[in-house]
């Protein structure tokens, strides 16, 4: 199976997705610059995290209007699966594929530590391997991470099931401790920890287990053995 | 900018006539202190620089090590301590954006930084506050935007940089060791500037860092630009791999100047250029402008005419300007040209090579009284004293600043920082350990004992994580050095840690010098700052977590030693005493000793004792694992003292060590044969951290309100003063 | 054609929090000794130079490029359009 | 005693960079259709409410403030002060 890792101008966690799918998992992976487009072949996308032009007038929203990401749109409607992670997050919801806005954190500084996740939605294609609340321990690490939604939105995405993961304790400020969600058919998925970070025992002070499972949701969702 | 008036007679005697005023703005910038290490330069070479692992080539500005199976770490330090005292933002960021230049300029890929932060009193002085935080937040944006993991470093604060900073970064780089950039050329070659457009910002910067800091020329600013910087590292890897890059330099002090003066005379080359092909952010700028400038994020390549166009393609996919200002010539001239007009053609071996001084030395008078002890009011509350000084600002946990930095990003920190020193794996399977500590408070009682405490103090760390130290960085940072005592501190320092790094046969790989750094209230204290490198062949590690019943064991003699520690000067107000002195002998035997039983998989843990002494250290170990622990100072080895010296001295070479009970004996036999000093002194258990000697109970804390004071305090401080 | 600048004034919908203004206000409160101080919002600025035919052309373009690019994000930001000659 | 909103901007010095407002022109703006615009440049706002018995002293005491407490950098930036009714 083909991952496609989408590579923007400032982008800095694109290797270290690349080594997970292709080291940890057996993946194909293939890198793809933003001004390219995506072949046809391509049978999930991930958009790891960084800072796209520099995170410059606000995260992800310079990238969100990379030729690429017209591709990705027209993936998303396919229902391939789509992973945002990170800055990759961020230009999910800037481009529209994913509700909701990514503020500055409350605490105004940089963010990075250990933190758990819950999980939430157990049908996306990243989560199907999941129970419904397992734990899951894994790093954070921005600045503009607090996930916010008004009120109407945030109702809309209960009655969706779009809640994909929350974090089990406040951590930035974001509404109802949502770490992460998914667009309304559950294919598109956008995160602020880093799953990548999270899957190898050697750089996993606490449990790598978890974690794992989120790629071993995208390989069970393909049909591939692990 | 300016040169003295003797240096000015040696130019002309050297040239032969009146030079231009191009000409001498670039030799004024190359014969900077910064650039040429005028003063320095004669005494550095007593630096043992070689070693099996080390590998030299011409031009590199970072160290080479050769870790094996075809891979090399390289390592480079940097200070940006003038900027940063005026604009501390912008001032750290781009030391981490200059240093981590300098690890990308031998063709590697960079993999770490370090940051080593002095400041005045946060507590009471909101000048240094301002100039923390916003240091912290300079250093965070720019290494977080690049994706390098800032993974280790240290903070501390002293009156002596009231009004100033000292930002140093250090950086580590990772690669095959086939991928190095062999610096070399011919004529007919390409010079290519690329990177961000020239600009007056940071002119005369190098001739700034050379002076002392008063409020006229406080006027070398610098925007950081880390998107930029990213693509660089991105493209100029890209290039690498495509064999474009010929020779490479990054741009830092002394602009165009001394890339391109330092390039042709290592390379044995000449280069023209035209001030009108370089790329400029504003009109109009003159020749010696563009010469001098210090804008940052630009780097220097020489690539032949064949592979130009390749390197101009892999420019423009990562939306970065590349201009072609020159080619290379035969013969050692510069010759800089506007168009047809010539403004400066000379030799580059005169600019590249700057008269060196022979500067006078003498012992500072005060150093005649410094260790003479005073009578200190007694302790009532030791648990108070204890409080005081986990919460003090130099020993408080760094958390407030590690966790604003991207320590994760790369995948490769397998130790975190608030431990000892930080671990990264490496592609072979091996792991490396890292860490920098300076210490003035020592370095000005005993400016020789000092430096050498800081350097077994970094080895003690890396041990720590049971990496064998293999290669170490030192940054020499002082006053003035026209003044005889302080360049005679400087010489001290010197001498010091080329005895330990004999001793030990660790080579130093790189290093830097900073002088001038004067505050209005006079020199700071000698603050020379080490980085040491180890490397762990299998397995690092990994601590678990200490439970009930495990053992504390201290390895090393606890002696009179507390000259300039957090116990005197934070608790006492007291600056002088003894500085604490490492024996060579017991520290190699101690160093080996915790390594073998580290490899052997004995013991769980191992900490060292430094700042705050014993009492600090196994608090550490207490609030890091949340458990408690009874110790006895009764068995404290070392020389008979009262409580608070016990508790508080800051002697080397001391060890903590956690051991299974069941794991005692064998650790005991290794000890013993080894020939250590040695004690169990506690027990771990229960929620309360509790020092005795004989019947009397000196210190009872809970964890808990321990570790939140330790936690805490550092935030607390920088947003409520 | 005639050369205008554009001041783009981007902050926070009203009922949006905006914990950069809150902290500044609170350092200053809690440091005492500016009490006449009672709020302040924090605010992003863009200043465009733009060539147009007119004033009005100017605002408008720029009101087009703030939409289209989503130079604020209309979910909790507002922005201000001042066109000076 | 009378309250005023107190506008202070923040930016970059002339002659000194703004990478920010050069990202935003050249790969943002310029990359869509909108040639017309030729320069953009980025500031900070903070929009104060102030108690103060005029005017002049509404903007006196601001400028304090910012001095004080380093709300910016006079070696890099300049601030603008403007106050209304
Ligand atoms: N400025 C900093 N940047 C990153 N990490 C830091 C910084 N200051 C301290 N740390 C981390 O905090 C921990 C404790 O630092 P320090 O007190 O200097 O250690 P030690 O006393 O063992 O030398 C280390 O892991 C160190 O790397
Ligand atoms: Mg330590």
């Amino acid at each position: 199976m083909n991952v496609g890792v989408v590579v923007f101008p400032g982008s800095n966690c694109d290797r270290d997705m690349f080594h997970v799918l292709t080291d940890v998992f057996n993946l194909n992976a293939q890198y793809f610059w933003h001004e390219k487009g995506l072949p046809n072949n391509i049978d999930a996308v991930i958009l790891p995290g960084g800072f796209s032009y520099g995170d410059r007038l606000r995260a992800g929203v310079i990238a969100a209007h990379s030729p690429i990401i017209k591709d990705v749109q027209k993936m998303a409607e396919k229902g391939i699966p789509i992973l945002g992670v990170c800055n990759g997050f961020q230009i999910l919801v800037e481009s529209g594929l994913l509700p909701g806005v990514l503020l500055k954190n409350n605490s105004l500084n940089f963010m990075c530590k250990w933190t758990n996740l819950v999980v939430e939605n157990n049908s996306t294609p990243f989560t199907s391997q999941f129970k419904l609340n397992q734990k899951i321990p894994i790093p954070i690490a921005n600045g503009e991470g607090r996930y916010f939604v008004d009120e109407t939105t945030l109702k809309k995405l209960k009655k969706h099931n779009q809640i994909v993961f929350k974090y089990d304790k406040v951590v930035n400020g974001s509404s109802d401790r949502i770490a992460g969600v998914c667009n309304e058919d559950g294919n598109v998925v956008g995160m602020m920890p880093h799953p990548e970070r999270a899957v190898e025992s050697e750089i996993n002070p606490i449990d790598n287990k978890p974690s794992s499972l989120i790629f071993e949701s995208l390989l069970s969702t393909m049909g591939v053995k692990h | 900018m300016s040169l003295e008036p003797q240096e000015i007679v040696d130019l002309k005697s050297k040239i032969g006539r009146e030079p231009t005023s191009t000409e001498l703005q670039i030799v004024a910038a190359e014969w900077s202190e910064h650039c040429s290490y005028k003063s320095s330069k004669k005494h550095l070479k007593m630096l043992p620089m070689t070693g099996p692992l080390v590998i030299s080539e011409k031009g590199y500005d970072s160290g080479v090590l050769d870790v094996g199976d075809g891979y090399v770490i390289t390592a480079h330090i940097e200070s940006h301590n003038h900027p940063s005292a005026v604009e501390p933002y912008g001032g750290a960021a781009t030391g981490v954006g200059g240093v981590i230049r300098d690890i990308l300029s031998a063709g590697t890929r960079p993999i770490a930084i370090f940051d080593g932060l002095r400041f005045g009193n946060i507590e009471k002085d909101p000048q240094a506050r301002w100039l923390f935080k916003n240091a912290v937040t300079g250093i965070a944006d720019y290494g977080n935007c690049l994706g390098i993991p800032t993974i280790g470093g240290e903070v501390e604060f002293d009156e002596c940089y009231s009004n100033y900073a000292l930002v140093d970064v250090a950086a580590v780089g990772f690669g095959k060791k086939e991928n190095l950039i062999k610096n070399h050329a011919n004529k007919g070659d390409l010079v290519v500037l690329m990177g961000g457009a020239t600009g007056r910002d940071g002119i005369g910067g190098s001739q700034f860092a050379s002076d002392s800091l008063e409020s006229e020329n406080r006027s070398a600013v610098q925007i950081p630009d880390p998107f930029i910087e990213k693509l660089i590292i991105e493209a100029i890897l890209e290039a690498r791999n495509h064999h474009l890059i010929k020779a490479l330099k990054d741009l830092g002090g002394g602009g165009l100047s001394c890339a391109l003066s330092e390039t042709a005379d290592t390379l044995g080359i000449g280069i023209e250029m035209d001030v009108d092909k370089v790329h400029t952010r504003e009109p109009g700028m003159d020749p010696d402008e563009i010469m001098i400038s210090e804008s940052q994020e630009r780097m220097l390549i020489i690539t032949s005419k064949q592979k130009l166009k390749k390197l101009q393609e892999i420019c423009k996919k990562f939306r970065i300007a590349c201009s072609v200002i020159g080619h290379v010539t035969s013969g050692n001239l510069l010759h800089v040209k506007k168009g047809n007009k010539t403004f400066a053609n000379i030799s580059t071996e005169i600019v590249a090579n700057a008269p060196l001084l022979d500067r006078t030395s003498k012992k500072p008078a005060y150093l005649e009284t410094i260790q003479k002890e005073k009578k200190l009011r007694p302790i009532s509350n030791f648990s108070k004293t204890m409080m005081a000084l986990i919460s003090s600002p130099n020993i408080a946990s760094k958390i407030w600043v590690y966790g604003q930095y991207d320590h994760e990003v790369g995948i490769r920190t397998v130790v975190k920082p608030g431990q000892d020193a930080s671990v990264l794996r490496l592609d072979n399977g091996k792991f490396l350990s890292v860490k920098i500590d300076g210490n003035p408070k020592h370095c000005y009682i005993n400016p020789r004992e000092g430096a050498i405490g800081c350097f077994e103090e970094a080895c003690r760390n890396v041990v720590c994580t049971g990496a064998r130290p293999i290669g170490m960085l030192d940054h020499l940072q002082f006053g003035n050095p026209e003044n005889p005592e302080i360049f005679w501190t400087f010489l001290e320092s010197l001498k010091g840690i080329t005895d330990f790094a004999k001793y030990f046969k660790i080579p130093c790989i790189g290093g830097k010098v900073s002088l001038y750094n004067e505050t209005p209230a006079g020199p700071i204290k000698p603050t020379p700052l080490i980085g040491v490198l180890g490397l762990i062949d299998k397995n690092s590690l990994i601590s678990p977590k200490v439970e009930d019943e495990d053992c504390l064991i201290i390895i090393g003699d606890t002696k009179n030693e507390l000259g300039g520690s957090e116990y005197y000067e934070y608790i006492h107000h007291f600056v002088g005493g003894n500085c604490p002195i490492v024996d060579f002998k017991e520290s190699k035997r101690n160093m080996e000793t915790v390594l073998h039983v580290i490899k052997k998989g004995i013991i769980k843990n191992a900490h060292d004792c430094s700042k705050g002494g014993l009492a600090v250290g196994a608090f550490e170990l207490c609030m890091t694992n949340q458990i408690g622990c009874q110790i006895s100072l009764d068995k404290v080895p070392g020389e008979k003292l009262d409580s608070d010296k016990i508790l508080f001295s800051e002697s080397h070479s001391r060890y903590l060590l956690v051991v299974e009970k069941k794991n005692f004996q064998k650790l005991e036999t290794i000890l013993q044969k080894n020939k250590v000093s040695y004690r169990m002194i506690g027990k771990f258990g229960g929620n309360k951290i509790q020092f005795n000697r004989g019947k009397k109970s000196l210190i009872d804390l809970s964890v808990d309100k321990a570790q939140k004071a330790w936690i805490n305090s550092l935030r607390e401080l920088v947003l409520n003063g | 054609m005639a050369t205008y600048t554009v001041h783009v004034t981007i902050e926070n919908k009203p009922g949006i929090s905006d914990p950069e203004g809150e902290t500044i206000l609170n350092d200053l409160v809690l440091k005492g000794s500016h009490k006449s101080v009672s709020k302040i919002k924090t605010a992003k600025m863009l200043k465009f130079t733009i060539k147009e035919k007119d004033k009005k052309t100017a605002g408008k373009k720029i009101q087009e490029i703030c939409d289209e690019l989503r130079i604020y994000n209309p979910m909790v930001s507002k922005v201000t359009i001042d066109v000076f000659d």
